[in-house]
C-alpha cells in the first residue's frame, strides 16, 4: 500500500464515520460538527483525485457557507425539543428504502466499466480551466438559467420573510 | 450659546480624513516623552501639605506632645483613633503637663486621611505626615500604637513651646 | 429605579408574553452589570432585548448605598465634610464647595471675597476633572480607548493641583463651613496657569480623534434622544438637559458664590442626542477654562476664612498661646457650630447637574436631617426611555452619555 | 518518502517562526499602544520587556482551565477555541514566505504547499475560523458568549464574500489562482499596488481583512464594552490563550495575503530580489523582506485599533452588504474593461 493509499483509506473510513456521527449524534450541533467533518474529508479525497479547485469550492461553499448558516439557524432554535425526537415507523422504513435503491444504483454503476471523462484531453491538474471552460463555453445557457432561478428564489424569500414587518 | 454640530464635508462623510487624522495624532505621540512613572523606582512627588498617614511627634526635648486631650478621637470621622489617657511619671521634666497618652492607636484599615486630627490638636502632637504606603499583612498590624506611631513620626520643631514655662 | 420584586415580576410577566406570542422571536433578558465594563460603578442594567435591540430597561440601583444622609445626622457639620468627598468621586471638590454653601446659607455667613474665587477654580477644576472623565469613558465605550488616555493623563494634572492645593488627590475635603481648610499654597497658582496653557492641546487632541469622526458621529447622533419636555418633566439638570437646548446654569440662573461676577457662556445643544451631551460637554471645560483664568487674574487678597469665631477654627497660632481661642477651639469642635433650627435648600451646578443639599436644623451642632439631591440619581430615571428601541451597543453609549457616578446616585 | 520529510520539517520551521512572530505581535501591540498613549508598555520581563510573550504564555499555562459547570457540551466547548487556532496556522503553509533556498544541495521552495488554487484554499480554511467563535458562543451556555457568536457569525460570513470578490480583479489580470505566481508575476512587472486600476481591490481588501479579523473598528464579537468578551468570556487558561492566538495568526495571515497579492511578495522591485534566489543568503533575505513587510501592515492593524472607535453592528452589516458587495462586483466589471481596452496581460 502506498502512502496515497493509505490516505485514500484514512479519507474515506473517516468519511463514513462522520456520516454515522451525523445521523446518530443527539444533538443537533454535533450533527452538524459531523457534517462539516464529512466535507472536510470530502475535500481531501477530492484533492487526492488532485481536483484542488473542486477539493477548495467544496470547503469553502459547503463547510465555509453553508454549514455555518445551518449552524445559525441551529443555534437560535431550541435544542432541547429536537434532543427529545422520537422514532417514526414510517421515517425508518423510508430511509431504509431509499438507503436501498442508492446501494442498488451504485452497484449497478460498479459493474459497468471505467469510462473515460467526456473532456479527458484536457490537463485535469488542478481542474480549474476544466471545471470553468465547458461551464462558460459548452453549457453557458443552463448555468445562467440557473444563476436567474437562484436570485429569483432569494428574491421570493426576501419578500416572504419581510411580510410580517408590514 | 449653542454648540455647532459639524456638517460633513463629503470627504469626512468618506471617514477617510478623520481617520488618517486621528492616525496621525496618534503616531505623533510615539516620539513623545512617556508621561507614567516607573513607580518603585521613581517615588512621585509630593506636593503643598500633603495629608499622608496620621502620626505622633516629639518635641525637641523629646518629649511626648499629646496631653491626651482626645479631640482627635472625637472629631475623627470613621472613629479611627482611640486614646488612652494616662499620667506622666511624677518628677519628670515634663511632669507639669500632667497627662500624656499611655496608649494612642491609629486603626489604619479606617483612617481616611482627611486631616481632621491635625487639625483640631491644640498641642500640635499629630501630623499627616508624607507616607502614602501604609500596608500590612494583617488586621493586627493595621492597627498603629503609640510607640510606632511616635516612631515614624520622629521629632518637630516647636516654635512655640507652650509648656516650657509652666 | 424597579425594586428585586418588581423586576421579578416583569420578568415573568415578559416570559408570558413571549409563551404567547412565539412567531414573534424569544425575547432575550439579560443582566448588565453590577459587574460589566461600562456600567462605570455597580449599576445593574435588566434588559430585555429582542435580538439585540432593546425592549425594556430596568435600572437596578443601590448596590453603593452606604447611608449617607443618616450618617449626616450622627456627626457635626464639619465631620461631614469628608462625607461629601465620596458623593460624586469625580469630582470632589465641587461637592465640597456645595455643602460648604449650603450650610453656610442655614447659617447666613458670607465668605470673604478670596475665599468665593478659590471655591469658584475649585468647583471649575472639578468640573473640568469629571468632563475629562465623562468624555474619556464615553471614547472608550464607543471603542476609542487611547482618548481615555489621553483625557486621564490631563487629570492627572488635576490631581496633583488637587494634591498641592488641599493635600489629598482624590478625598480632597478641602472646604470647611465659614472658609477653608487652609489658603492657597504660593506654588499653586504657577502650576495652575500651566495646566490651563496645556489643557486646551488636549480638547483639541480629543476634538481631532472625536468630534468630526464619521464612525463616532454615527455611533452618537441621534442616539438616545431626550426632548426638552421628556427632560424637563424628569428633572434632568446638568448638560444633559442643557443638551437638549434649554438654557438652565445654575451658575446664571441662580449665581452664587460670586459666579455673578464671571463672564462665560452655557453651551447648549440642539437635539439633546448622545452627540449634543459629548459637545456641551468639551464647551463646557473650554468654559471653565475661562471662568478659571479670570478667577486667577482677579484673585482677591485678604482673609480666606468668615471673621466668625464660633463658626471657624480660630487660628492655630493664637490656640496655642490664648486661653479664649482655646476655648473657642474646643467647643467648636465637640458640640460643632451653633447653628439656627430652620431648613434651608441649597443647590449648585455640579458637573453631573445640580447637587442640592436639603437641611432639616433643629439648631445645634448636628443637622437634624439632611436630604441630598443627587444629579446622577435623577438623571439615571431617564435611561429607559432614552434605551428603548435602540441597541446594546447604544445603550453603552448611552449611558457613558449621562456620565453618571454610582457613589451619588446611591448615596 | 524525501517529500514527507522535507515538508514535514517545512511545516515545523513555518510553524516556529509563526507562533514566534504571533507572540510578538502581542508584545509589539501592547508596546506600540503603549506608546502611543504616553506610557511605557511591558518592561519589566527582560530588556524592553521583550520576554513578556513567554511570561504570558507561561502565566496562561500555569493558569487553572475553569469549566463553568453551566456548560453542558464540553466537547464542542473544547473544539472552539482549537478551531479558532488551527485554521489560521493550516492557511499561512499555502502562503510563499520566499523564494527559494539552495540547501544540502537542494533547491526548496520556500511554501510548504504550491497548490494552483492556492488563494481558494486561502480562503477556504480561514472561512473555518468562525466555527471557532460560533461553537465557543454556544456551547458556553451563556447569555454574552452566544450575542458574541451569532455577531460573529453573521459578520464573518459577510464580510467573507467581500474578501473574495475583492481579489478577482487581481486574478483575471494574472490569469491564475497560485500565490506562488502572483509573485511571480509581480517580479516582472511591477507590484499590484502600483497600478491605480488596482486600488479599489486593495482599499476593499483590506477593510474587509479588518472585519474579517474582527479588529477594530469591527472588534464587535468580543466588544469588550457591550458584551464583556463576547465569545470568549467563559473561556480560561491556555483555551483563552488559543483565541488569543488564533487572532493574532489570522492577522498575519491576513498580512501576508495583502504582501502577496499586492505588494510582491518577498520581492524588492531590484537586483537581486527580483528573482529567485540563489544563494542562500538572497533566499533568506527575501524571507527577511517578506516578513518586514509583514509588519508594515501588523503596525497598521495595531494602529487603527489604537486611534478609532468601533462601528456598531448594524452599521458593520449595512456597509458589508449595500456597500462592499455592491462595490466589489461593479469593481470587477470595472477592471475588466480597464484590462479588455489596455490588455492588462
Amino acid at each position: 500500500m502506498t502512502f496515497l493509499d493509505t490516505l485514500f483509506w484514512f479519507l474515506s473510513i473517516a468519511m463514513l464515520l462522520s456520516g454515522v456521527g451525523v445521523i446518530a449524534s443527539r444533538s443537533p450541533v454535533t450533527s452538524a460538527m459531523f457534517l462539516v467533518m464529512l466535507f472536510v474529508f470530502m475535500a481531501g479525497l477530492f484533492a487526492l483525485l488532485e481536483a484542488f479547485f473542486l477539493a477548495a469550492i467544496q470547503v469553502l461553499v459547503y463547510a465555509g457557507a453553508v454549514m455555518v448558516l445551518f449552524l445559525f439557524v441551529i443555534m437560535l432554535l431550541d435544542v432541547r425539543a429536537s434532543q427529545q425526537r422520537r422514532v417514526k415507523l414510517l421515517a425508518v422504513f423510508g430511509g431504509v428504502a431509499v438507503a436501498g435503491a442508492l446501494a442498488w444504483e451504485l452497484i449497478l454503476i460498479l459493474q459497468q466499466p471505467v469510462r473515460p471523462l467526456a473532456g479527458s484531453d484536457t490537463n485535469l491538474h488542478g481542474g480549474l480551466e476544466a471545471v470553468v471552460k465547458p461551464l462558460f463555453a459548452n453549457y453557458m445557457l443552463p448555468f445562467e438559467v440557473t444563476a436567474l432561478l437562484l436570485l429569483v428564489a432569494m428574491v421570493g424569500v426576501v419578500l416572504l420573510s419581510k411580510r410580517d414587518m408590514e | 450659546m449653542l454648540v455647532q454640530r459639524p456638517k460633513l464635508t463629503f470627504w469626512e462623510r468618506l471617514y477617510l480624513p478623520q481617520v488618517l487624522q486621528g492616525l496621525w495624532q496618534t503616531l505623533s505621540h510615539i516620539p513623545r516623552k512617556k508621561f507614567t512613572r516607573q513607580y518603585p523606582e521613581e517615588k512621585p512627588p509630593l506636593y503643598g501639605k500633603y495629608r499622608g498617614a496620621p502620626e505622633l511627634v516629639r518635641d525637641p526635648d523629646g518629649r511626648v506632645k499629646c496631653v491626651a486631650c482626645q479631640l482627635c478621637e472625637f472629631v475623627c470621622p470613621p472613629k479611627a483613633i482611640r486614646v488612652v489617657p494616662g499620667f506622666r511619671k511624677e518628677g519628670a521634666s515634663d511632669a507639669s503637663v500632667e497627662k500624656e497618652p499611655s496608649d494612642f492607636i491609629i486603626n489604619m484599615n479606617r483612617c481616611i486621611f482627611c486631616g481632621f486630627c491635625e487639625e483640631v490638636c491644640p498641642e500640635e502632637a499629630i501630623f499627616l505626615l508624607r507616607d502614602f504606603s501604609v500596608s500590612g499583612y494583617s488586621r493586627e498590624e493595621m492597627q498603629f500604637h503609640k510607640d510606632k506611631l511616635l516612631e515614624l513620626g520622629g521629632v518637630r520643631e516647636d516654635k512655640i513651646q507652650k509648656w516650657k514655662n509652666k | 429605579m424597579a425594586t428585586e420584586h418588581q423586576i421579578e415580576l416583569m420578568e415573568s410577566a415578559a416570559r408570558a408574553q413571549e409563551a404567547g406570542d412565539e412567531l414573534r422571536g424569544e425575547r432575550m433578558i439579560i443582566n448588565m452589570g453590577p459587574q460589566h465594563p461600562s456600567t462605570h460603578g455597580v449599576l445593574r442594567l435588566v434588559l430585555e432585548l429582542d435580538g439585540e435591540e432593546i425592549i425594556n430597561v430596568w435600572p437596578d440601583i443601590g448596590f453603593l448605598h452606604r447611608g449617607d444622609e443618616k450618617l449626616a445626622e450622627n456627626m457635626t457639620w464639619t465631620q461631614f465634610i469628608p462625607y461629601t468627598d465620596r458623593l460624586d468621586y469625580l469630582a470632589p471638590l465641587a461637592n465640597n464647595v456645595a455643602y460648604a454653601y449650603a450650610v453656610e446659607k442655614l447659617l447666613g455667613l458670607e465668605v470673604p471675597p478670596r475665599c468665593q474665587y478659590i471655591r469658584v477654580v475649585c468647583a471649575e477644576l472639578a468640573r473640568i476633572s469629571s468632563h475629562l472623565l465623562g468624555i474619556g469613558t464615553f471614547g472608550m465605550d464607543v471603542g476609542a480607548i487611547t482618548v481615555f488616555l489621553y483625557t486621564f493623563k490631563e487629570r492627572e494634572k488635576i490631581y496633583d493641583l488637587c494634591e498641592c492645593l488641599c493635600g489629598a488627590r482624590f478625598t480632597t475635603s478641602y472646604t470647611r463651613i465659614g472658609g477653608l481648610a487652609n489658603d492657597m499654597p504660593p506654588e499653586f497658582l504657577p502650576m495652575l496657569r500651566k495646566f490651563l496653557a496645556e489643557l486646551p492641546a488636549t480638547i483639541a487632541e480629543v476634538d481631532t480623534l472625536l468630534t468630526r469622526n464619521k464612525i463616532f458621529l454615527d455611533r452618537t447622533r441621534d442616539i438616545g434622544v431626550l426632548t426638552k419636555e421628556q427632560a424637563v418633566d424628569f428633572g434632568i439638570t446638568g448638560p444633559i438637559l442643557r443638551a437638549t437646548g434649554i438654557e438652565w446654569d445654575l451658575r446664571k440662573a441662580h449665581p452664587y458664590g460670586g459666579y455673578e461676577k464671571f463672564d462665560f457662556d452655557v453651551p447648549v445643544g440642539s437635539v439633546g442626542d448622545c452627540y449634543d451631551r459629548y459637545l456641551c460637554r468639551m464647551e463646557e471645560m473650554r468654559q471653565s477654562i475661562r471662568i478659571i483664568q479670570q478667577a486667577i487674574d482677579n484673585m482677591p487678597g485678604g482673609a480666606w476664612n468668615a471673621p466668625e469665631a464660633k463658626i471657624v477654627l480660630p487660628e492655630k497660632k493664637a490656640v496655642l498661646t490664648k486661653m479664649e481661642e482655646l476655648i473657642h477651639h474646643f467647643i467648636n469642635v465637640t458640640e460643632g457650630l451653633n447653628a439656627p433650627s430652620g431648613e434651608v435648600y441649597f443647590s449648585a451646578e455640579n458637573p453631573k447637574g445640580e447637587l442640592g443639599f436639603y437641611i432639616v436644623s433643629r439648631g445645634g451642632g448636628t443637622p437634624h436631617r439632611l436630604k441630598i439631591r443627587a444629579p446622577s440619581f435623577v438623571n439615571l430615571q431617564a435611561l429607559p426611555v432614552m434605551a428603548k428601541g435602540h441597541m446594546i451597543s447604544d445603550l453603552v453609549a448611552i449611558l457613558a452619555s449621562l456620565d453618571f457616578v454610582m457613589g451619588e446616585c446611591d448615596r | 518518502m524525501e517529500f514527507v520529510v522535507i515538508t514535514m520539517a517545512k511545516i515545523a520551521v513555518m510553524l516556529g517562526v509563526l507562533l514566534t512572530v504571533v507572540a510578538y505581535t502581542v508584545w509589539l501591540e501592547r508596546k506600540v499602544c503603549a506608546w502611543m498613549q504616553d506610557r511605557v508598555g511591558p518592561n519589566r520581563v527582560g530588556p524592553f520587556g521583550l520576554l513578556q510573550p513567554l511570561a504570558d504564555g507561561l502565566k496562561m499555562m500555569l493558569k487553572e482551565d475553569v469549566l463553568p459547570r453551566h456548560i453542558t457540551d464540553k466537547a464542542l466547548y473544547t473544539l472552539g477555541p482549537l478551531m479558532a487556532m488551527v485554521p489560521a496556522l493550516v492557511t499561512a503553509g499555502a502562503i510563499p514566505w520566499g523564494s527559494q533556498l539552495p540547501l544540502f544541495g537542494r533547491q526548496i521552495q520556500c511554501v510548504v504547499a504550491n497548490l494552483n488554487a492556492a488563494v481558494l484554499v486561502v480562503f477556504a480554511t480561514s472561512s473555518f475560523a468562525v466555527y471557532g467563535i460560533v461553537l465557543a458562543g454556544w456551547a458556553s451556555n451563556s447569555k454574552y458568549p452566544f450575542l458574541g457568536g451569532v455577531r460573529s457569525s453573521a459578520q464573518m460570513i459577510s464580510y467573507e464574500v467581500c474578501l473574495a470578490l475583492s481579489v478577482v480583479p487581481v486574478f483575471m489580470q494574472i490569469g491564475s489562482l497560485s500565490l506562488c505566481h502572483m509573485v511571480e508575476y509581480q517580479t516582472h512587472h511591477t507590484w499590484m499596488i502600483f497600478m491605480p486600476w488596482q486600488w479599489p481591490s486593495f482599499l476593499i481588501f483590506i477593510i474587509s481583512a479588518f472585519a474579517e479579523t474582527n479588529r477594530t473598528p469591527f472588534d464587535l464579537p468580543e466588544a469588550e464594552q457591550e458584551l464583556v468578551a463576547g465569545y470568549n468570556t467563559e473561556y480560561s487558561s491556555m483555551k483563552f490563550s488559543m483565541f488569543f492566538l488564533g487572532e493574532y495568526a489570522a492577522m498575519f495571515v491576513m498580512s501576508a495575503m495583502m504582501v502577496t497579492l499586492f505588494f510582491g511578495g518577498w520581492s524588492l522591485p531590484f537586483a537581486p530580489f527580483n528573482r529567485p534566489a540563489t544563494t542562500l543568503w538572497i533566499g533568506l533575505a527575501h524571507v527577511a523582506i517578506f516578513l518586514a513587510k509583514i509588519l508594515v501592515f501588523l503596525f497598521l492593524y495595531i494602529w487603527i485599533r489604537w486611534t478609532i472607535p468601533r462601528v456598531r453592528y448594524d452599521q458593520l452589516m449595512a456597509l458589508g452588504w449595500k456597500i462592499f458587495i455592491p462595490l466589489t462586483i461593479v469593481n470587477i466589471v470595472f477592471v475588466g474593461i480597464v484590462l479588455a481596452l489596455w490588455g492588462g496581460r
